[in-house]
């Protein structure tokens, strides 16, 4: 299994690739079980994979354009790990969810495949502009996939998505390129190879600068305030797999992308830019929820509300300390499956009605008692309850940060107010109360396929809220070493100060 | 009375002149078939240009580098070389366009192919030599070729589009030939290499008239390349030829024009001569970022695909203006990879060519016509949609990787701003790339239409270069290396 | 020890998992008995464990398993059973034993029978987490999981608007209080590195009080929305909206004391800042006689009741302010059992009102339902603290720790809502089971509830009656684990005089609510009704009012704004503004490409002429 | 002597040349372009270029010039053409545009550094000169501009030939099958 | 005296001409004659250059440029006779179905 990487990134594009001989009948099997397996690929890398190890493994490296330093570089750490995994899962539920009377299934399950690709692509890259092909080549597939099975304004919806984050994504090139010429002065080698740019020490206005660049990249992806705008358009037009996926993994592109290249890199000015981002972040939480609750369409509402949590999560990675970025990451994978399942959950209601207004519905807990049940367990991870999904990285988010500033986890905090204000007001208004529509009686509780898709991501959330430790402990591995890395890094002595100095040599036992 | 002067034939470094010489003969050939034998098929002398072009390659291939022939006339440097080879693989490719189902026009001729070859060939030598006369007449002779060529289509657009194109022409030689009068009343010399040696021997004095030279030099090369202001006639050539064309002209006499630009400019750029660099700097922001601009509010793929062009030549002329050798090779990364996604989408274009009033009363290409067309012709929108994404710069696909690449030389040069408009230039681009793309892919399809009018024009021929055209831009990665070491190693060789 | 401790806790899990699977089904006698049964079943367990301590056993703790590992981070799913938690445990167990079988009666009609028995258990499961947590995330995890339970019996009716709206109402605000409460255990963590109390209580004399008192403000802000401590009261009122025995057990007895467990589990820390004390004190005083004149004039049979637990609640958090912890706790005990005991006979009422809640629509109904009306006497009488009932003595206690610490202002305050209490609590029995039968008037017909109800009311009654005697008992076992309350010598010799004076308001109290005229025409006449601090009260200071104009609806105007204006106006048309901006550009300036040949030519003289200019006058700059 | 040549050369061929770009009348144009064309090889008759005095006028009056007279009598613009828009702007362009490059051109840019690399001979003719670079240095342009005239041949030829004449327009389909 | 000077001066001034007929004849024959004079402009400078420095080059470049315009005037005339064919006028305002 020595190019575990290379099958699990590739596997889903070429299955792909022979889909197009497959008979239109058949494409739906074909797509899960190409995606199952793919999942099933990851479950062995999971399971191959030594927690007991800090670095990186499973690494494959070829060079591609060696007078440039472009290389074919994968490698895995506690970090990607679960972003593969929640990706192949996901993607998995998401294509199992695809209602059998879609349009042009095959090429919407097709295309999902190549979406697979290059978002596992995303996670195990790390050399820069490998990662970066990747990051570029997966709007392309959710591209097709919101303007062609979206709703009314869905071209709009998909432009604006692609622009919007491939402008973003270039000034991050520029960023990239910097960097490797930095790396060539310091060492007369071209190389994007990220773990060699570990290796460089540079001089803080650099790195302000630089981590600029890669800040508009990753941000838009994010999507951080006010950079957030494509985000409510996209969801609001994309079909249901394409918002589960959009939430579930690409938003967490962005959110990576800060773990794995700003920080590092930057470390001091990850900590000159901590107030800046917090900021940001907390406006992200709080505007976010605020507009979510003015929603009126509820996947609209699910869209905002992710905004709101990725600015969680943006808090937990600029605590700087292992237990605000590993509690970020866990907050990726936990909002990766709730907001999955929320997008899914209303993706059935929108199935039988075609709306998704709220307006159009109320009183639905009588009628749909199971569908109400498995969404008020969603909407309670969304909102953070303990021995929920969502509890874990969200505390431990809120935890890392008040490391570096009460006032703003405490105004961050309200997270959890205004959180459960717009979702219980949701919940309210879509199931509670009589039913006002006499059509909305005769909706069907949720069928074999959406149990199929729904009950996974439900004993999950229960699961992994119960015991995270499986998910937490090669994180917090990981973590710790980029934390180690950015203490080493770290010029200014207010960097030192605010990266926590970790003892790797506990880790190892 | 003058003394007899013997020359030894060695000294004349004849195997400099053979590449060019096969391009003439082989279309002197042709005209001579045609004397013996009237209305021969198309398909004779497409063989034929295209057997000479390859034998011209293999010459070209042969040449040894850094050499000087015929009283230091011709110069055989690695840029000369490497613009041949791309000049001639281009031409090979697009000649292959006339391999159409649909008859056309120009193709009765046979004409046609010999002024194809002889067009190869003058740019052929405005590539290889730095005397200003020879450039001039290489590029003229070139240039009333493709005038001719152009007409040959026989359409009213074709003609309109030619005399515009004539007619700047014309201007744009006058002020060449202003140019290099004044260059020779201040060095005595119209080598270039002479040239630069006598103005730094003169300090630059007086500077202002070394500016007037320069000025008209980037009139006339304005012109060539498209660059803004000088652009105007970009557009309408491209509506008015053929496709086949039109995506001729989007690479090949560019590929000239820059070889000629960077032996002047960054000749006089690197003698220190800062203003240059000022008003390069101008001239490529406004090129690419008004190109784009205009590109973005255009109804027609060809209009589009035109200013594109532009704005394309306007990131070439960055690295022009960069002047380092990463950037200098980063120009040739660059343009071959263009070379081969323009010839796609071009290809693409000439594939559907079919003269239909009814998606729009001027256009031969509106979007329109594109509309749904991955439904009734998935194979072509897939591929269509391939090389706008290319375009458009997403990874990893061809152009990205020269856009990398010339970013990076900008960036290494510290010119961070320029590269910061460079990329957002992209961004813009790839609203009207994708506009294409949208239509075809997410929009339905005007009804009652099928999909053989994407495939009106298509022969096997057509398809072998689609599947070039595509297989290149896909694979792209895996020759970036390959190409950089060759074109950095001849860019190495000039010394640029 | 291990295994009673576990059965104390999951038993409950296992009974709302057993109901859950049938929660959609139609009703089924079985989940209620084996959601009841397994609850005694707990309070069997926890019977055990406190036999167990009380016999000078060990303190029993256990591990289960790792929860949050995380940097230096780390939290098990850790549960003590110790001298505090198993008073806890038993109070809780018991209540809920008693409320599950009196619902298995109350619900009986109702169409979500098997849901509600899931829900009521699974509440109580996350109510013993609670209180057996060995860490102050796993209370928090019983403290959420129990604002969870609330949320869902709150809106158990949830085709009721009301209902859902009150449910909302409750957990919003509690979750406003556990934000206060999360920062507080932010600050546990970062200041002692841990979570665990032992750790962390074992640290506590060596730390800054600045740090301290932040914890201690902030915990508290925490058992604030939990106990529904002003200002975030409202939602307690609201809370009646569910069932009834919800209201018994969650909205009385267990949930809203854990502010108060709280307090008395942080002790230690507590003890160390006695500002923060002070400061617990004066809130809870406020608050008994906030909640008390309320309660004087309000007309819905629960809410009197639920106002009356703020009161109460008040009552606890002055004594655990004041560092009588063991105090809070004994009124603690005392109160879940007679308030829950009030509440189940409200319960009665309603349900022989068929859920008519006005009890001036009541009135003599002792003669349809005397046991239930017995009941609730019992109830009242232990609530004004009358002796020998239990309110008696725990409450004179906390008067006399408010007046033994000098606190004479606070001891005045609950003296004076001594009286209120009582006149509060008598005028409802006085309305609802004596006087004119109105109920008549409006058409009801009333009838005793089940007799398993009232038998299963009945340990309640007795513990109602005389839980007070075990005082001394009580003492000696729970300051095992707390702290002694030191009275001064000078106590002894007033403490008589005290419990006179406050009898002595009580009855007083009793005694207008009997004797006086007013119940008989109403209650209060229309000139009183009229009255600004009627309508003061009656509009509960204006206080829900207040938040509605203040947050509630700004909140939602804001939200719109914010959505329509700031984010679709502003952030994204800025956003389209730049592509609408090129696009316009692009095409205003297309002209430039006439297609007349001439002015192609005339921009090329034109680029070659500014050319020109440029380079004049960079010539004429650089000499 | 010289003075007065060139500057009766000078003001003839600005005379003519100012004829041929304000004239509303093609043929005076033409007349004044021929005269132009001649009074130039004057000029370089006078800077010791006696042939390409010669070639001028043999090329340009006896080549160009018949050429254009015979397009003229093809195109029977012997009638007035109308010329509209003499703007304000581009007279103002054109103006300051000419008067700029002919104030920086009196800058004198010759310089005595220069030495010429293919210096004249004294005591040979003017044409012998020539001919001598011509067939030596300048022998490979000469045979590109053979080629180049070739081309200009051919695309004449094909241009005016009557295959041209079918007029496809814009509209109609190439040549069918 | 005659210097270079005047000669380039005559010259520039000769371009200018040309230039401006260049931009303001819509007569599209008229407007070649227009770049003649370019053409020819240039090469008087050239050779008075050429005389100056007694260097062959310049009237080389001249001869050259000879050729040029006489290649441009074939090419130029054919295209002016096909457009006129079609159209009948060779009016530079004709050519307008192209634009923006």
């Amino acid at each position: 299994m020595e190019h575990i990487l290379s099958i699990l990134i590739f596997f889903p594009a070429i299955a792909g690739v022979l889909g197009f001989l497959i008979n239109r009948d058949g494409i739906r099997i074909y797509a899960i079980t190409i995606t199952m397996l793919e999942f099933l690929i990851s479950l062995v890398l999971w399971f191959q994979f030594d927690s007991s190890q800090i670095g990186i493994q499973f690494v494959e490296n070829i060079p591609l354009i060696p007078e440039f330093g472009v290389g074919y570089f994968l490698g895995l750490d506690g970090i990607s790990l679960f972003l593969v995994v929640l990706t192949t899962f996901m993607t998995m539920i998401g294509i199992v969810s695809i209602p059998e009377n879609t349009k042009d299934m095959r090429e919407l399950l097709l295309t999902l495949l190549f979406l697979e690709t290059t978002m596992v692509g995303v996670f195990v890259a790390l050399d820069a502009i490998l990662f970066y092909i990747f990051w570029e080549l997966s709007l392309v597939p959710m591209l097709y996939i919101i303007g062609h099975w979206g709703g009314e304004k869905r071209i709009y919806a998909s432009i604006k998505f692609f622009l919007y984050t491939f402008a973003g994504s270039l000034i991050m090139l520029i960023g990239m390129l910097v960097m490797a010429y930095l790396y060539f002065q310091a060492t007369g080698i071209w190389s994007f190879n990220l773990l060699e740019w570990y290796r460089l020490q540079l001089p803080v206005d650099y790195q302000l600068w630089l981590f600029g660049a890669f800040f508009l990249g990753f941000a838009i992806k994010v999507p951080m305030f006010p950079f957030h705008t494509w985000l409510p358009y996209a969801h609001g037009q994309a079909p249901t797999v394409g918002s589960v996926i959009l939430a579930a993994i690409l938003l967490k592109m962005g959110t990576y992308g800060f773990i794995r290249f700003s920080l590092p890199l930057y470390p001091d000015a990850s900590v000159y830019f901590i107030t800046p981002v917090a900021i940001l972040s907390i406006i992200m939480v709080i505007y976010t929820a605020m507009v979510a609750y003015a929603q009126k369409d509820i996947k609209q509402l699910v869209a905002y509300s992710s905004i709101s949590h990725m600015g969680v999560v943006m808090l937990g990675i600029f605590a700087l300390n292992p237990e605000g970025i590993t509690g970020s990451i866990f907050l990726m994978i936990s909002h990766g499956i709730v907001s999955g399942a929320l997008f899914l959950l209303v993706g059935v209601i929108y199935e039988r009605k075609h709306t998704k207004m709220m307006s159009e519905f109320g009183g639905l807990a009588s009628v749909m008692p199971r569908y109400a049940l498995i969404f008020g367990i969603m909407m309670m991870a969304s909102v953070g309850l303990p021995l929920t999904i969502g509890f874990v990285g969200e505390f431990l988010s809120f935890v890392g940060f008040y490391k570096i500033s009460h006032v703003m986890t405490i105004l961050g905090g309200t997270a959890v107010i205004v959180g459960a204000i717009y979702m219980l007001g949701a919940y309210k208004k879509t199931f509670f109360g009589q039913v006002t529509k006499e059509e909305n009686r005769k909706l069907s509780d949720l069928n074999f396929r959406e149990y199929a898709t729904l009950i996974p991501l439900t004993l999950l959330v229960i699961f992994l809220g119960v015991y995270p430790k499986p998910v937490l402990e090669p994180v917090d591995k990981s973590v710790k070493a980029v934390v180690s890395i950015m203490h080493q890094k770290a010029i200014t002595e207010e960097g030192k100060n605010t990266i926590p100095l970790i003892d790797l040599s506990k880790e190892i036992k | 009375m003058l003394e007899k002067i013997t020359i030894p034939l060695e000294a004349l470094n004849l195997p400099t002149l053979i590449p060019m010489l096969i391009a003439v003969a082989g279309g002197l050939t042709i005209l001579v078939v045609d004397l013996f034998k009237k209305d021969l098929d198309k398909s004779l002398y497409i063989v034929l240009s295209i057997l000479f072009l390859t034998m011209d390659l293999g010459a070209v291939f042969d040449l040894e580098l850094n050499q000087r022939g015929f009283f230091n006339v011709m110069l055989i440097d690695g840029i000369a070389v490497i613009s041949q080879i791309v000049m001639i693989i281009a031409s090979g490719l697009f000649i292959l366009f006339a391999f159409s189902s649909q008859r056309f026009h120009e193709y009765r001729y046979p004409e046609f192919f010999a002024l194809f070859l002889f067009m190869t060939a003058g740019f052929q030598f405005m590539v290889a030599s730095d005397n200003l006369i020879l450039i001039f007449v290489g590029l003229e002779t070139a240039s009333l070729s493709l005038y001719t060529m152009m007409v040959l289509h026989n359409k009213d657009k074709s003609f309109e589009a030619a005399i515009k194109y004539f007619t700047m022409g014309a201007m744009a030689a006058g002020f060449y030939a202003f140019s290099a009068m004044v260059f020779y009343g201040l060095t005595g010399s119209v080598e270039l290499y002479k040239i630069f040696e006598v103005l730094h021997m003169r300090g630059f004095e007086p500077m202002i008239l070394v500016l007037v030279a320069s000025i008209a030099m980037l009139v006339s090369f304005g012109f060539k390349l498209a660059v803004v202001p000088f652009h105007t006639w970009g557009p309408d050539v491209y509506e008015g030829s053929s496709a086949a064309l039109a995506g001729y002209i989007s690479v090949v006499p560019k590929v000239a024009g820059f070889v000629v630009v960077i032996r002047i400019f960054e000749g006089l750029i690197n003698l220190g001569i800062d203003w240059i660099e000022y008003i390069l700097y101008g001239i490529v922001v406004l090129t690419m970022t008004l190109a784009n601009i205009w590109a973005l509010v255009q109804n027609d793929v060809k209009r589009m695909l035109a200013y594109s062009s532009i704005s394309h030549a306007g990131f070439v002329m960055a690295a022009i203006m960069i002047g380092t050798t990463q950037a200098n090779s980063g120009i040739f990364l660059y343009w071959i990879l263009f070379a081969f996604t323009n010839l796609g989408a071009f290809a693409m274009l000439w594939v559907s060519h079919k003269r239909d009033a009814k998606y729009h009363e001027r256009f031969d290409h509106p979007f329109e016509k594109f509309s749904g067309m991955v439904r009734l012709m998935p194979v072509g929108a897939v591929m269509m949609g391939l090389f706008m994404i290319t375009l458009a710069g997403v990874p990893p696909f061809s152009i990205f990787w020269g856009k990398v690449y010339l970013i990076s030389s900008a960036v290494n040069a510290g010119y961070i701003v320029l590269a910061i408009i460079m990329v957002l230039n992209s961004a813009i681009a790839a609203y009207y790339y994708l506009k294409l793309v949208v239509h075809m892919f997410l929009k339905e399809p005007i009804t009652g239409r099928d999909g053989s009018v994407y495939m009106a024009n298509a022969s096997t021929s057509l398809k072998v270069v689609l599947g070039i055209a595509a297989f290149f831009t896909i694979a792209s990665i895996f020759f970036v290396s390959p190409i950089l070491d060759f074109t950095s190693f001849y860019m190495a060789m000039s010394g640029f | 020890m291990e295994l009673f401790l576990y059965t104390a806790l999951f038993a409950p899990l296992a009974g709302s998992l057993f109901a859950g699977i049938f929660g959609a089904s139609p009703k089924n006698i079985i989940t209620g008995l084996v959601t009841s049964s397994l609850i005694f079943l707990s309070f069997v367990s926890s019977l055990f464990l406190f036999v167990h301590l009380y016999n000078g056993g060990e303190i029993v703790h256990v591990e289960m398993m790792d929860w949050i590992m995380a940097g230096d981070l780390s939290v098990p799913f850790g549960f003590v059973v110790d001298n505090v938690s198993s008073t806890m445990m038993l109070v809780v167990t018991l209540v809920s034993t008693v409320v599950h079988i009196y619902s298995m009666g109350y619900m009986e009609h109702d169409k979500g029978f098997n849901r509600f028995f899931s829900y009521l258990s699974a509440f109580v499961f996350s109510m013993m987490v609670l209180v057996m947590s060995d860490n102050f995330l796993g209370l928090f995890i019983g403290w959420e999981g129990v604002g969870l339970c609330s949320w869902l019996l709150i809106g158990f009716w949830y085709h009721k608007e009301s209902a859902t709206w009150a449910a909302n109402e409750a957990f919003i605000m509690n979750r406003i209080a556990d934000l206060g409460m999360l920062i507080g255990i932010f600050l546990i963590y970062w200041n002692f590195g841990s979570l665990q109390y032992d750790e962390v209580f074992s640290q506590v004399a060596e730390t800054d009080t600045t740090i301290l008192t932040w914890i201690g403000i902030f915990l508290f802000i925490g058992a604030m929305g939990k106990s529904a401590q002003f200002p975030l009261h409202t939602w307690l009122a609201d809370a009646m909206e569910g069932p009834t025995p919800v209201s018994a057990l969650i909205h009385a007895a267990t949930m809203v004391t854990a502010g108060v467990y709280l307090v008395i589990r942080a002790n230690e820390l507590y003890s160390l800042i006695p500002e923060v004390g002070y400061f617990i004190a004066s809130l809870g005083a406020f608050v008994a006689f906030f909640a008390a004149t309320m309660a004087l004039v309000n007309r819905d049979i629960k809410r009197v009741i639920a106002y009356s637990t703020l009161s109460q609640l008040g009552y606890m958090f002055v004594a655990g302010g004041l560092g009588a912890y063991w105090i809070a706790l004994f009124h603690l005990a005392t109160h879940a059992f007679f308030k829950a005991l009030l509440f189940l006979g409200a319960g009665n009422v309603m349900h022989a009102m068929d859920d008519e809640l006005n009890i001036m629509k009541m009135g003599g109904m002792r003669k349809v339902m005397g046991w239930t009306a017995i009941l609730m006497i019992v109830a009242s009488l232990a609530l004004a603290g009358i002796y020998p009932f239990a309110g008696f003595f725990s409450k004179d206690k906390i008067l006399e720790v408010a007046f033994d610490s000098n606190h004479y202002i606070l001891w005045g305050v609950l003296w004076v809502t001594a009286g209120l209490t009582a006149f509060y609590s008598f005028r409802v029995v006085m309305l609802v089971f004596f006087g004119k039968e109105r109920y008549k008037d409006f058409g009801f017909h009333p009838h005793e509830a089940h007799k398993f109800m009232l038998w299963a009311m009945s340990p309640l009654a007795v513990l109602a009656i005389i839980a007070g005697f075990f005082e001394h008992q009580f003492y000696n076992f729970v300051t095992g684990v707390l702290p002694h309350y030191n009275f001064s010598e000078e106590i002894h010799h007033v403490v008589g005089q005290l419990i006179l004076v406050t009898t002595g308001i009580a009855l007083t109290g009793i005694g207008i609510a009997v004797f006086s005229n007013m119940y008989r025409e109403g209650v209060f006449s229309t000139v009183l009704q009229n009255n600004f601090i009627y309508r003061f009260l009656d509009n509960q200071w204006y206080i829900p009012k207040i938040y509605d104009e203040v947050f509630a609806k700004p909140y939602i105007e804001l939200s719109t704004l914010l959505w329509n204006r700031v984010d679709v106006k502003i952030v994204d048309a800025t956003v389209d503004g730049i592509a609408k901006f090129l696009h316009t550009t692009g095409e205003k300036t297309r002209g430039m490409q006439s297609g007349n040949l001439s002015h192609m030519l005339r921009w090329v003289v034109a680029g070659f002429t500014l050319l020109l200019v440029l380079a004049v006058v960079y010539t004429y700059y650089s000499i | 002597m010289e003075v007065i040549a060139f500057y009766t050369f000078a003001i003839a061929i600005i005379a003519s040349f100012l004829i041929v770009v304000t004239s509303k009348n093609v043929l005076y144009s033409m007349s004044a372009l021929a005269s132009g064309m001649v009074l130039i090889s004057g000029l370089f008759f006078l800077l010791n270029a006696e042939f390409l005095g010669v070639v001028q006028i043999i090329v340009y009056t006896g080549a160009v010039i018949a050429l254009y007279a015979f397009a003229m009598i093809f195109f029977d613009s012997a009638k007035d053409v109308k010329e509209s828009r003499r703007s304000r702007a581009i007279f103002l362009l054109s103006t300051f545009s000419s008067i700029l490059l002919v104030l920086l051109m009196t800058i004198p840019m010759s310089s005595d550094a220069v030495s010429a690399l293919y210096p004249m001979h004294q005591d040979v003719g003017n044409a012998q000169d020539v001919g001598m670079v011509l067939f030596t240095k300048y022998l490979i342009p000469f045979e590109v501009a053979a080629v180049m005239l070739l081309v200009a041949m051919v695309g004449g030829i094909v241009m005016a030939g009557k295959k041209m004449d079918r007029y496809l327009g814009n509209d109609k389909e190439e040549i069918s099958k | 005296m005659i210097t270079l000077e005047d000669y380039i001066v005559l010259a520039t001034l000769l371009f200018m001409i040309g230039l401006y007929g260049v931009i303001v004849r819509t007569n599209l024959l008229m407007l070649f004659f227009a770049t003649e004079i370019m053409l020819n402009s240039v090469n008087i400078a050239l050779v008075a250059i050429s005389n100056y420095y007694e260097d062959l080059t310049g009237q080389m470049f001249a001869f050259f440029i000879i050729a040029i315009a006489a290649s441009e005037v074939a090419i130029g005339l054919g295209l002016l006779i096909l457009w006129y064919k079609r159209h009948g006028n060779i009016d530079l305002n004709t050519l307008k179905s192209m634009k923006g």
